[in-house]
């Protein structure tokens, strides 16, 4: 641990201040720059689910906006909104942090993960929904007689709407995957918000993991109208 | 070899290698010059393991039948070959070993910027160099490197989902060893090292990570979907169930033609290094090559589909990707003018890092103009799935890469281990390796243009000649790979110790003691000169000690 | 960064979960009607004010005093935009003949 | 040539020769290249070898050269573009009135029908100076057909047809590869394509048939009862068939597409997803009840329906004679 290495220095460091870094501010736009090119990794990791997204929603858009039109979009409304509302908390979260305000910190950060709970709570029952109706691409697969919206004379062709549930279940899974490991780094950084650690002056943890979960968030902003609202006219 | 300056050493000066002792003061070490020694000792062992199946591939087409292998047996040993060599020992090679050695000391830093990522990434690496390891012993893969559906995820039988996740964590290994290159170069540059002051190395590394961070995801999520959609059989690149097989061709190769620069964009800098130092001078047009690496890192990406010109893509797409495949040729062609026109007028010196630089210029420039007729529809649909496609790219990776890398290794060799290698075996390896590369793979370029196709295990009778030759080229490939082992082991215990800068080379990691303290620096250095600043070094170094003997 | 750039007001932050709350149940009521091939690009609109509105104010690229983070998320953003124009080279064209 | 040590590969269709003049200008362009810059180092080295007192003269850069090696190259580029793509073109446009074979390959051999109505594997028999155009499909997983002497090359992919043509121009057998890599036997998988005279190649051609493709295909077309919807007038719930193949069809959803041999084959198989204006979407897929074979024969009649009604500048030599007419049986 870089702790040990600080005898090298004379001076008197802020503990949480490493070794090779000259200063405070160095450090932390070090590591806050660090969360944006890791951000910029994701979004190219998101990025090759889009682009087959992409070119098969082109391709059987009418199984598509059939297959989209079957997940009830009213829950997935209502997990963008629950997101956005863990938003504004993580941002209070660390404005509570700025002005000292240890308790509304605390709140705010036990705030956020309740509505990361509450998401995938929803996602739970949003994923129990597609498995009763045989949904889940696989063995059990079943979309037989769904009309395509706006042809009601024609049905989805099944093979294709297995697509579209596979990229489904791929991009929002690894979203709740996301939201998953979010939660840890919320669970961590509420832990070092009760033992005191972050101050006006240091609160770095804070605003990096709150980079994260924001990413998170816009990740579903796409996702929500891509995947629920192909196609809802009646 | 012959030193400008020997001044005495004292003997035993704490550095980075003894400060500490025990298996536990390197496994949990976060100085980036150790976590470099420990990913040389294990990309080095994927070389060699690497090698052997290259060994085994020449062997067995000594003769048109498939006589020494089982075919099974023959086509995992290039699957393993590939996969060992691409994303064990070439990705990682210079970036993790001699990159995260040199770029903290290039620019006068302490460390990375992110020390304990640094040492997760190598911990990655080492869990999917594990996972491959286990996968290979347990019976390995057969679809060649480049996993292609609906092959890979409907039809073959063999170990694709866990030769997949050993490659997407070594893959998450390498996203790292980028973030960390990019953060540290932008936030961690000593007091006085502004941009147009970096040496091209750090250029090279830059422009490296760039792609690492962004080409890498887009082929871990193209290995998710191939992992799952061989478990629960989707579709999504499976055409009975409705999707498109060539979709797959087009994310992996959005990664994997950037790939190549990954490997070869780090062997440039250090070639750049090399050349600078041994003709005495600075850079021909400087920012010229510092600028053509960010642009091969960028222009790279919009390449990808020349993979894929007989693959079944539009013949319009065909025509926008064959286009701009030749918008990488002219930086790369920038580059080589300008190593060329640096050592006009030079005073230039063979010791053996020239001398691979030398081999990598020769053979960057074989592999690169074969790159034209590559990237030229009308003749790429009769060369490509060839042996020529095999010797283009092998010129680049292994030619020029690993040529590079070589050259880098004994250009900072006393300093990494404080020792001098021996200088006639050092020449005499790179001869050997440049004879025997040309000899193994020069034959490959007639091979393919006659017309025989890659991953063949048995093969027409009159290719016979021409693959004797190449495969008695990789036996004296494999001599001359294996002599700067020996001879780099052998110093370590019995080469005499090196100065701090034996060569009299620029560049602030020269200013360090060989080898280096933990934080390379006494004091944080400040720069006030330009990169190889040679006429100021060698107009200093003449008023104090005339030029030794 | 964010820290010697004055703190956003509290004002701005629920102004921007407001405009979020209503970006979301825009986006959801326009998805029902029929608009032919504008329902994709009503929803990517909205979708994409509302990233950069996150972007700029809960995440603080507005307030970032250095261009370079800008330059990361433009750049990232450029490179995503060519995996997906450049697929599409090839799907877009396969049926011209 | 050297029997063993073949240098320059043979040459038998009319497209080597344009590959073979652009590949000699490339290895002359790139052999200049090369030369330049091997000879500019070689004398560089030897000729400022480091020498006694004797300091390298620092020179910065220079801009007109940087220019000057970035836009004479890309000149040199681009020519070289334009060349491989007039020559890419002209390889993948057969032109009409090819002699037809179908390719079905499948892990490890390659089955070739003429639309003549011979089958062959591993070998494929074709006549001097006649077009030829595969329509290929893999059964299984990617393979490549490569025939060296033509230099010619094209994947042949699972649920698609891709296409490829070639006029051979000196009789002879020549290697057929599989270049794209497609498991355990894969350097198995050749055969030979056999070069005849046209007289030679009638002979052969007359030996024993079951008939025309197309003639397989109106059977298969009877047994599975298209003809009930897909009648010859415009009563049918089906589109009718004749002379569609080739020409602009317009769509329920207001696309217009080419029904070209792919249109055929997804219409067949994925009924749904092109539905043509004014029909309704109610023929079932035949998605696993025809097999490849069967799919080329349905394919091939409905090609056939289009024959008679596409007037256009036949050669005698391009246009087989034996050319079948519609739903007529040969021999």
């Amino acid at each position: 641990m870089a702790a040990v290495h600080s005898e090298a220095h004379g001076e008197t460091h802020n503990p949480a201040l490493l070794h090779h870094f000259a200063t405070e501010e160095q450090q932390r736009d070090a590591s806050s720059f660090g969360m944006w090119i890791f951000l910029a990794t994701e979004v190219m990791f998101f990025g090759g689910l889009f682009c087959a997204y992409l070119i098969y929603r082109r391709w059987y858009f009418g199984d598509f906006a059939a297959a989209s039109k079957s997940i009830d979009a009213f829950l997935g409304g209502t997990n963008t909104a629950v997101l956005i509302c863990s938003s504004l908390t993580v941002v209070l979260a660390i404005w509570a942090a700025q002005t000292a305000r240890r308790a509304l910190m605390i709140i705010m950060l036990l705030l956020t993960m309740l509505f990361g709970l509450a998401f995938l709570g929803i996602k739970a029952v949003e994923y129990k929904q597609k498995f009763d109706e045989h949904h889940v691409p696989g063995a059990s697969f079943s979309f037989e007689h769904e009309s395509i919206p706006g042809h009601p004379d024609q049905y989805a062709n099944p093979r294709h709407a297995q697509i579209f549930f596979a990229l489904y279940f791929v991009m929002t899974g690894l979203h709740a995957l996301h939201m998953i490991v979010g939660l840890g780094i919320f669970a961590w950084l509420l832990w070092m918000a009760w033992k005191g650690r972050f101050t006006p002056e240091y609160h770095t943890p804070l605003e990096i993991g709150g980079l994260y979960w924001h990413f998170v968030d816009i990740v579903w902003i796409y996702l929500f109208p891509l995947l629920y609202l192909i196609d809802r006219h009646p | 070899m012959s030193m400008a300056t020997a001044t005495a050493q004292p003997v035993e000066r704490v550095n980075y290698l003894n400060k500490e002792y025990g298996v536990w003061s390197w496994l949990l070490t976060t100085d980036h010059k150790r976590i470099a020694l420990l990913y040389l000792l294990s990309i080095t062992f994927f070389f060699f393991i690497g090698g052997f199946f290259a060994l085994m591939i020449r062997l067995e087409l000594l003769t048109p039948a498939g006589d020494l292998v089982q075919a099974d047996t023959y086509n995992k040993l290039f699957t393993m070959h590939g996969m060992v060599m691409i994303f064990f020992f070439l990705i990682p090679s210079i970036p993790a070993v001699l990159g995260n050695f040199l770029v903290p000391m290039m620019i006068g830093a302490k460390d990375l910027a992110f020390p304990r990522v640094n040492l997760l990434s190598w911990y990655l690496y080492i869990i999917g160099a594990i996972m491959m390891l286990h996968c290979m012993l347990t019976g390995g893969v057969d679809t060649g490197w480049t996993f292609y559906t609906p092959f890979s995820t409907a039809f073959t039988n063999t170990k694709i989902v866990e030769a997949g996740l050993a490659i997407f964590i070594a893959g998450f290994s390498s996203i790292l060893t980028g973030l960390n290159f990019i953060v540290t170069i932008h936030r961690m540059r000593a007091p006085g090292m502004t941009w147009s002051r970096l040496p091209l190395f750090i250029w090279a590394h830059y422009a490296t990570s760039i792609i690492q961070i962004l080409g890498t995801p887009v082929v871990a999520i193209t290995i998710v979907l191939v992992a799952v959609e061989r478990t629960l059989h989707l579709g999504i690149f499976d055409p009975k169930l409705g999707g498109d097989p060539l979709l797959f061709q087009h994310l992996f190769w959005f990664y994997s033609h950037p790939a190549v620069y990954i490997m070869i964009l780090p062997s440039m800098g250090i070639v750049s290094e090399i050349i600078a130092c041994f003709a005495r001078k600075r850079i021909f047009g400087y920012s010229f090559v510092a600028i053509s690496s960010i642009s091969i890192a960028v222009f790279g990406f919009l390449v990808w589909a020349h993979h894929m010109f007989v693959a079944g893509i539009s013949v319009y797409a065909a025509l926008v990707f064959s286009l701009l495949s030749y918008s990488v040729a002219v930086p790369s062609a920038v580059k080589v003018f300008n190593w060329t026109a640096t050592l006009y007028k030079g005073s230039i010196r063979y010791d053996a890092p020239m001398l691979y630089a030398f081999g990598f210029l020769g053979l960057f420039t074989i592999g690169g103009l074969t790159g034209l007729f590559l990237a030229c529809l009308g003749i790429d649909v009769h060369v490509t799935d060839t042996y020529f496609v095999v010797a283009h790219f092998h010129y680049i990776m292994v030619g020029g890469a690993l040529m590079g890398y070589l050259g880098g290794m004994h250009f900072w060799w006393p300093k990494i281990s404080g020792k001098l290698y021996p200088e006639g075996w050092a020449r005499l390896a790179a001869l050997i390796v440049f004879i025997g590369f040309n000899l193994t793979f020069f034959p490959q370029f007639i091979l393919g243009y006659v017309g025989m196709p890659r991953r063949y295990y048995q093969y027409p009778q009159e290719f016979q000649v021409l693959n004797v030759l190449s495969t008695a080229g990789a036996t004296v490939l494999g001599v001359g790979y294996l002599l700067p082992m020996i001879y780099f082991l052998w110093s370590m215990r019995y080469g005499k110790p090196a100065p701090d800068n034996p060569w009299n080379a620029a560049g602030l990691e020269w200013k360090t003691p060989s080898p280096p303290t933990t934080y390379n620096f006494e004091e944080e250095p400040v720069v006030t000169w330009e990169a190889y600043n040679y006429d100021e070094i060698d107009a200093a170094h003449k008023e104090e000690v005339p030029v030794a003997g | 960064m964010s820290a010697h750039s004055k703190s956003s007001p509290l004002t701005t932050y629920f102004a921007v979960w407001g405009a979020l709350l209503v970006g979301t149940f825009l986006t959801y009521e326009a998805a029902k009607i029929d608009l032919g091939v504008f329902n994709a690009a009503v929803a990517l609109t909205i979708a994409t004010t509302k990233a950069l509105l996150v972007a700029l104010f809960f995440m603080h690229l507005k307030g970032a005093s250095e261009k370079l983070l800008k330059l990361v998320v433009i750049s990232t953003v450029f490179f995503l935009l060519i995996l997906l124009a450049l697929s599409m080279a090839d799907y877009g064209t396969r049926l011209w003949s | 040539m050297f029997d063993n040590f073949p240098l320059w590969p043979d040459k038998a269709s009319t497209a080597a020769g344009n590959v073979d003049a652009l590949f000699i200008f490339l290895v002359i362009v790139s052999g200049m290249m090369t030369l330049l810059i091997f000879t500019a180092v070689v004398y560089f080295a030897a000729r400022y070898r480091r020498q006694q007192g004797v300091q390298a003269e620092q020179i910065e850069g220079s801009i007109p050269l940087e220019l000057t090696w970035s836009i004479i190259p890309l000149g040199v580029f681009m020519a070289i573009f334009f060349w491989g793509a007039v020559v890419y073109f002209k390889g993948r446009t057969p032109p009409r009135d090819s002699t037809e074979v179908y390719v079905v390959a499948k892990q490890w051999m390659w089955k070739l029908e003429h639309a003549e109505g011979q089958r062959e594997i591993n070998e494929l028999h074709v006549p001097v100076g006649r077009d030829v155009k595969l329509i290929m499909t893999s059964q299984d997983v990617i393979h490549s057909f490569y025939v060296p002497a033509f230099r010619m090359k094209q994947d042949v992919l699972p649920g698609r047809y891709t296409v490829a043509w070639f006029r051979a121009t000196k009789p002879g057998t020549y290697h057929l590869f599989c270049a794209e890599y497609c498991g355990t036997q894969h350097s198995g998988m050749i055969g030979s394509i056999v070069v005849q005279e046209p007289a030679q190649y009638e002979a052969w051609m007359s030996g024993g048939t079951t008939g025309p493709l197309s003639a397989t295909g109106e059977k298969i077309f009877a047994e599975l009862g298209c003809v009930t919807c897909h009648r010859s007038d415009t009563q049918g719930r089906g589109p009718n068939l004749q002379g569609v193949f080739g020409m602009p069809v317009q769509l329920e959803d207001g696309r217009m597409v080419t029904a070209d041999e792919n249109y055929l084959r997804e219409s067949i198989l994925d009924p749904g997803a092109k539905i043509v204006k004014g029909f309704k979407p109610v023929m079932p897929t035949f998605q696993g009840i025809v097999s490849e074979e069967q799919l080329n024969a349905l394919v091939a009649y409905v090609k056939s329906l289009s024959k008679p009604g596409t007037p256009g500048p036949k050669t005698a030599e391009a246009a087989p004679s034996k050319a079948p007419a519609k739903g007529s049986q040969v021999e």
